[in-house]
């Protein structure tokens, strides 16, 4: 599946974009976010306050229950902020 | 109808102007153009950028747009939102209603700005002279945009 | 801040962005764009001329423009609006506010504009298919305008 | 002092401007609106319903009892009906 990161989570994980692989025990949004958070520090900075992360799946927001599936395009981001 | 995110600058008057002809028995274009505040003072910023997330912020902001129509009688309707770094004075939305009547349009505009300063996916990253930040959303806009839901 | 009464038309973007520059530390420019209303069926108006008094028009507008910026934290503000003859699809008036805030510029720019529909000394000539007449001072508008002081 | 006419009051006085001399009992604009309505049956026209008239001296809105003088600019028209 394809993960997008934006803004300050961008930033702390140092990349906008990559394509990961989880295993098929990651099967909703939640624990996707814990197993990207065991691939290291910087993952742990960025998601570590979940207060602080929104998801989106597929272009729509999404809670911590959402499933997620190989081929899905999946979005990390801080709340918005508006234009 | 219609809903575009750039980073180039927009022509206000030619906005208008398309919006004004694409309606239908329209009696008046209420519109707003949101633009970089400077100021003055250790809060003053020297530059913003805005990051988005194409595709879905076109989507989400057709959404806002769809909602306005369905709440007043809008008979043309323009979102431009710009991306990208900019600077004090520097145009970063515009939107325009066009109705029958005044009120409708000065409603549809108000409801879509308010909506577009809280829900819109953008992130802003501020420039000042301590450095740079993200801006944390916070909740006076949110404030804004729940008036509509009463 | 100013007022202007003119035959020729406006240009909407020149205006806006002289407004937004005037102000100081503006982060929202609110207008508004009366135009003439076409329609079809047998109310349609094929023109319309509106008659003013020079001079006293302009000192009524400039008395409801100090109301406004008296009213609401306004930054730069602008009334233009046009006499003579004018047929369907023309500008009639352009309301322009500029604000810090965005709230402010909204309600200036509706009181404003309600006001003019109301008060201003024009008198409205309307030629359709069965000839000429002069419109009757109505209630809606008043209504619309009453608003405001409660 | 001179007088301005507008709108349907113009067009049925037939003209927009003229300068009067009334004699010294005309006072005020009511007496004025009176006097002006004895000069022809346009002007009894124009100014009989008087719920239809406004009256401005000066380029100021007054009612019925403001004084005129001599030298005022006086403007008679219908209610206005906007932009």
């Amino acid at each position: 599946m394809n993960i997008l990161y934006f803004a300050s989570i961008r930033e702390k994980i140092g990349r906008a974009e990559e394509d990961v692989s989880p295993p098929p025990a990651v099967t909703d949004v939640g624990k996707l976010i814990e197993w990207l958070k065991r691939r290291g520090p910087d993952y742990e900075l960025a998601l570590g306050d979940m207060r602080a992360v929104r998801v989106a799946v597929n272009q729509e927001h999404v809670r911590l229950d959402h499933p997620v599936h190989a081929g899905d395009e999946i979005a990390l981001f801080p709340p918005v902020t508006g234009g | 109808m219609g809903v575009r995110v750039q980073r180039e600058d927009f022509d206000i008057g030619a906005e208008i102007a398309h919006v004004s002809k694409e309606g239908k028995d329209v009696g008046g274009i209420a519109s707003f153009v949101g633009v970089v505040r400077g100021g003055e003072g250790p809060d003053a910023i020297s530059a913003m950028t805005l990051e988005h997330y194409p595709g879905m912020t076109e989507k989400e902001l057709g959404r806002i747009e769809a909602e306005a129509l369905a709440r007043w009688p809008i008979s043309a309707s323009l979102i431009v939102h710009r991306y990208g770094r900019l600077v004090p004075g520097d145009n970063i939305v515009l939107v325009v209603t066009a109705s029958r009547h005044r009120r409708a349009a000065f409603e549809a505009c108000e409801f879509l700005v308010d909506w577009l300063k809280t829900k819109a996916p953008f992130w802003k990253n501020e420039e000042a002279s301590d450095g740079e930040r993200w801006v944390a959303a916070h909740g006076d806009d949110d404030e804004a945009a729940a008036r509509w839901n009463k």
